[in-house]
């Protein structure tokens, strides 16, 4: 096939091109013929359709996600924001921290394994970008129905994708969440978390500055991997009725992953880069775009020099591919030689395929033929930008009128049943399987994992600096009212932070919704973001970064409003963080917050396939007291746990259950203390002798504090209810097996 | 002087880092080594980490036991030099034939992250003197290829020469045949063991402390040497 | 009794790192005969008697649902003795 | 150019998991034909011209130290034009 030159487009101007195909729109297209004054090469097509995706270019969220840096509440602790490949934050002791969040939702659908695991590698690299040494991975998975045929085929698929990746590069697994409804049922999300850690004076930015300095390409060899992945599976609606559109698969190898991680630490070690980025969606056109849009100048590339693992690639598909594990550096010319002596100890392929130039145009060649010339900020960071129409959906209205109708338990009899009963479903029961097939020990500072209510790790031996990272999101609630929704997702992460012992810092998101085009979800998005903003100005907490995934429904049906929010505390000294699990016999179990009867939302509902009507209404202020009534409390709680999901039934059940140390508790009103999930409240464990310093917590935060009973014996009792911890074991260790068998 | 306990690092290994940290918190000296070397910088004895070396693509530790280090550590290892396989090392000591049988799939075909009992068989090898025959301890073991495999003669014979040093209790974690997690060869130099005292050399970060007795039994017998 | 073999391939243009692994160890042992190696899976599969068509067909389906992943894999199918 | 291909497969006294997850799977999805199931590796070498016997050899070599683990597995040579 004859190569499609700038020279060739601009002397046939009207060859037909398959814009409609590579997903642009006809203004879309229109715009590009404008900005280079002609048709577009093939590749530059190719690289305007990826880079002019909503994966890439966020053309429909961008308006909306502005509000982050508008509302931003002023951090002192922010070091680089939203627009880098990730957020940094300072930890103190000269520690940076970055961490970011992002989903492989469709290609999990289509091939489990490697969809879930170069997820995990993705974001990997991403952090590996920002100069920071990997430190932990964490994994929030949602499924359809957890008996649906469909979930036996995605859920072993994905859950092993993510461990066999994340073991291998020894990531430990140290959180994330597994949720079912059957609104994902078509669309699983795989959404994926990584936290680095670096000094502050390593932080690397992808920018391509200098004129003569160096582009090298390194890592795995180009192939056909996902080629039209950005474009056609990421942004379009996954139909059946479109096979074609059925991209190739990327395949994820860990093991070249971890020899590049080790590779690029020990070059930025030797400060050998200016500028780096790694190759994830849309590739080369995405690096290259990226790094010169940034710089400072223009760029030439000599796109013959990357080395193929298949030769028969043309240019466009090279420009295009996807496959993983390559990163894209710029570097001095006086400084390649070291350089490529790294990338040669650590076996990892090396080239030099372009420069930094002084122009302004990004320049691409293919055996000595200009095929791309561009100015690359056109491609990159000025793309479409859509401001979606917005609707309410009826579906609110019709929810407020509802009345929720289901059984409540009374007798002592019913309320075992009902607790028996929620333990076991599938949300709420215990997620060995999933997580005993990931490593959570490996680098040896876990200091907790799962099923803790945050992951925390251990930055510096010497002065147990650590960190902690939550993910959450009730999409229940987002649903009912996304404003409130994801507010409540922040304040739980917060809580959850907060409830281990370290203070919340900052926040990330992958905001996982429905087709944009919808502008009933185009308004749960709105509302979403104008929450989540509000919300971290209010708390003071600044969001570093995130994802955005559309697309995700079936046919008209989308899934539930989806926004996981992650959020990283600090912990001067992980010595004393405080873990879930009931510590001694005799000790006072204390109910820290209020409950109310709202059981919208609720597991209990959702059992008796209810949603509910309204969704709780969040208090920030009182959650943010409540989390310095948790830090300032920290050193007299034996135990805390978070009540969320599942409500205090499932705390108390997995407090106990945790080290086999039973509980008797005392509750009025049964059935609405143990089953509402009313935000806000935390169980804790403390010895007697400390009654008057809880008390005093709960007088100086003024959140009410209620001694609901004690710790100890082999039975959890509440009320005249006795399940020994034996059945309540049982009965919430089962169902995974079971469904898995 | 601390004795000096070198670590190799493969392409692919994970462990070495912790490896490194129980052998300095055991009381010796750490000594990295790379696999790409056949120079094992007087180290008075090693240790092969947890990990994929290679990705582990091919059958884990195939392709390390052909590293430069290798060739080094299986002469040495012939003439008594300590010698302590974690997981991935255990493995590479199979591949290598300095210790019998192979380790395969798990039965259970998942990789498996899990705090587990061990019975201690065996408290005469150079990495186990320190503790007392039939103690019972907790470390964490992590492995998708963690099945101990051998045919029956070679179970016979470690069997009767006391060649097992460690067993599951409790759970049968993959299927191992005995529930070996854990073998010396004949001289009770070389130790292979499946789970990771590594990950427990400190209450904070692992299930138990339970694991940094293997690197001071190491340490004392050098003494002794 | 016969054994049918399904032989389970990646197709050619998906990543093999398995196979990349084999090609790289190979030379460092002085084997320099491989110029590409792709590794993938052989399944054995008894049955009773010969094999009848109906049965073959069966394998056929069992091949695509069960023992490859037709995203990324191809089969083929031989009878042994 | 040829391919070599070799065929590694767990000795019949190794129990193998795989295989045996196989044979429990094809009953569940309605599929009875299987008296039982072994799993294995293929590796598909490809060389230049027609294999020597210098090269087969080499292969043989090749597959003795680094494709099978004698102390579990067996294997077979075996080149397809
Ligand atoms: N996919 C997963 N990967 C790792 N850990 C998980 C996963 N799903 C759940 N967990 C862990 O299990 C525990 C319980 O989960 P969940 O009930 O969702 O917690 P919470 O109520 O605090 O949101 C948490 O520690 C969580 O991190
Ligand atoms: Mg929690």
């Amino acid at each position: 096939m004859k190569l499609d030159t700038v020279a060739n487009a601009t002397a046939n101007p009207d060859t037909p091109q398959p814009w409609v195909e590579l997903g642009l729109k006809e203004d879309e297209y229109a715009r590009i013929k404008s900005i280079l004054g002609r048709r577009p090469t093939a590749s530059e097509l190719a690289m305007y359709s990826v880079m002019w995706s909503e994966h890439c270019s966020y053309k429909s969220s961008k308006v909306h996600l502005k509000q982050f840096g508008e509302k931003a509440p002023k951090s002192d602790a922010l070091l680089v924001g939203i627009g880098e490949n990730a957020g940094v934050v300072d930890i103190g002791q000269n520690y940076a921290v970055t961490f970011k969040v992002e989903s492989h939702n469709h290609p999990s659908f289509v091939e489990p394994y490697q969809g879930a695991a170069t997820g995990v590698g993705g974001i990997v690299r991403d952090i590996l970008t920002m100069g920071a040494r990997p430190i932990a991975v964490m994994d929030p998975l949602r499924f359809g129905l957890a008996d649906a045929p469909d979930t036996r085929r995605v859920l072993p698929g994905i859950v092993a994708g993510v461990g066999g990746y994340g073991n291998c590069l020894g990531l430990p697994n140290i959180g994330g969440e597994i949720v079912f409804d059957e609104t994902y049922a078509g669309n699983p999300l795989v959404n994926a978390l990584c936290v680095g850690v670096m000094k502050h004076e390593d932080i690397k930015l992808a920018k391509a500055h200098g004129a003569g300095n160096l582009v090298v390409l390194f890592g795995a060899k180009t192939g056909g991997d996902g080629i039209g992945g950005v474009s056609v599976l990421a942004s379009e609606t996954f139909n059946e009725a479109k096979p074609t559109k059925r991209p190739s698969v990327q395949v994820g190898d860990p093991f070249a992953e971890k020899v590049l991680i080790e590779c690029c630490l020990e070059i930025f070690k030797a400060d050998l880069v200016v500028g780096i980025q790694d190759l994830g969606g849309a590739g080369l056109s995405c690096a290259t775009s990226e790094l010169a849009s940034a710089g400072s100048g223009g760029m030439e590339i000599q796109l013959d020099k990357v080395p193929l693992r298949d030769p028969s690639l043309s240019p466009e598909e090279i420009l295009m591919s996807e496959s993983q594990e390559r990163m894209c550096a710029i570097v001095e010319p006086s400084k390649v030689k070291q350089f490529l002596a790294i990338c040669k100890k650590w076996d990892v392929t090396a080239t030099v395929i372009g420069e930094v130039t002084s122009g302004e145009r990004l320049h691409i060649s293919f055996n000595g033929e200009l095929i791309v010339d561009v100015p690359p900020r056109t491609v990159a960071h000025d793309g479409p930008v859509y401001n979606r129409p917005i609707e309410k959906p009826a579906y609110i209205a019709e929810r407020q009128a509802v009345t929720i109708n289901i059984p409540m338990p009374t007798s002592s009899t019913e309320v075992k049943a009902a607790i028996l009963k929620l333990i076991a479903a599938p949300n709420i029961a215990d997620k060995s399987w999933v997580t005993s097939q990931y490593d959570k020990y490996v680098q040896g500072n876990s200091v907790l994992a799962q099923p803790e209510d945050s992951g925390m790790i251990r930055i510096d031996a010497e002065t147990n600096l650590g960190v902690a990272v939550s993910t959450d999101a009730n999409a229940r609630w987002s649903y009912l009212d996304p404003y409130e929704g994801v507010k409540l997702a922040l304040a739980e992460s917060m809580r959850n932070i907060a409830t281990t012992g370290a203070k919340p810092l900052a926040v990330t998101n992958c905001l996982n919704f429905g087709s944009p085009e919808d502008p009933g979800v185009m308004w749960q998005f709105a509302e979403t973001v104008r929450g989540l903003a509000d919300a971290c100005l209010e708390l003071g907490l600044p969001v570093t970064g995130g994802n955005v995934s559309f697309y995700n429904q079936t046919g008209s049906v989308a899934i539930l409003p989806t926004p996981v929010i992650g959020v990283l505390g600090v912990i001067q000294d992980v010595r004393k963080r405080t873990k879930m699990g009931f510590e001694k016999a005799g000790q006072d179990i204390y109910l820290i917050g209020a409950v109310d009867s709202n059981m919208s939302g609720s597991e209990w509902a959702y059992l008796h396939g209810e949603i509910g009507n309204h969704a709780p209404k969040s208090d920030l202020a009182m959650e943010a007291r409540l989390v310095e009534l948790l830090l300032e409390g920290q050193p007299i709680f034996e135990s805390a746990h978070d009540v969320s999901n599942g409500g205090l039934a499932a705390t108390l059940a997995e407090s106990a259950l945790k080290n086999n140390i039973g509980a008797k508790v005392e509750l009025e009103n049964v059935a609405v203390a143990l089953f509402s999930e009313t935000p806000g409240r935390v169980v804790v464990s403390i010895n007697e002798s400390s009654t008057n310093s809880i008390i005093a917590l709960a007088g100086k935060y003024q959140i009410p504090v209620t001694k609901i009973g004690m710790t100890g014996g082999s039975e959890l009792i509440i009320n005249e209810t006795h399940i020994s911890l034996t059945e309540l074991s049982k009965a919430h260790t089962e169902t995974f097996p079971k469904l898995s068998g | 002087m601390a004795f000096r306990i070198g670590v190799v690092t493969f392409p692919g290994s994970l462990d070495d880092f912790d490896a490194a940290r129980a052998v300095e918190m055991a009381g010796g000296t750490a000594g990295p080594l790379f696999h790409a070397s056949d120079d094992l910088k007087e180290v008075d004895a090693v240790v092969l980490p947890g990990g994929f070396s290679y990705g582990d693509y091919l059958r884990c530790g195939a392709i390390a036991r052909f590293a430069p280090i290798m060739e080094s550590i299986i002469v040495a290892a012939e003439h008594g030099f300590p010698v302590l396989g974690i997981c991935n090392g255990f493995q590479v000591l199979c591949e290598s034939h300095l210790l019998p049988g192979a380790l395969t799939r798990n039965q259970g075909l998942h990789f498996l992250c899990r705090d587990q009992k061990l019975k201690i068989e065996n408290t005469k090898t150079i990495w186990t003197s320190g503790f007392t025959e039939g103690q019972e301890i907790v470390i964490p073991l992590k492995n998708g290829e963690g099945s101990f495999q051998c045919d029956d003669e070679t179970l016979d014979m470690l069997e009767s020469q006391g060649r097992v040093i460690a067993r599951y209790v409790d759970f049968d974690p993959n299927g191992s045949r005995n529930l070996i997690a854990g073998i010396t060869n004949a001289r009770g130099n070389v130790v292979g063991l499946m789970p990771h005292p590594e990950h427990a050399i400190e209450s904070l970060t692992g299930p138990s402390e339970d694991g940094l007795i293997f690197f001071t039994s190491a340490l004392q017998q050098l003494v002794g040497r | 009794m016969a054994t049918i073999v399904v032989e389970v391939m990646l197709k050619p243009e998906i990543l093999d790192p398995q196979g990349q692994a084999v090609a790289s160890a190979l030379p460092r042992l002085g084997f320099n005969f491989a110029k590409a190696v792709r590794q993938g899976k052989r399944f054995e599969i008894e049955i009773d008697g010969e094999p009848t068509p109906a049965q073959i067909a069966q394998v056929e389906d069992a091949a695509h649902k069960l023992l490859s992943n037709p995203v990324i894999e191809t089969y083929v199918i031989k009878v042994e003795k």
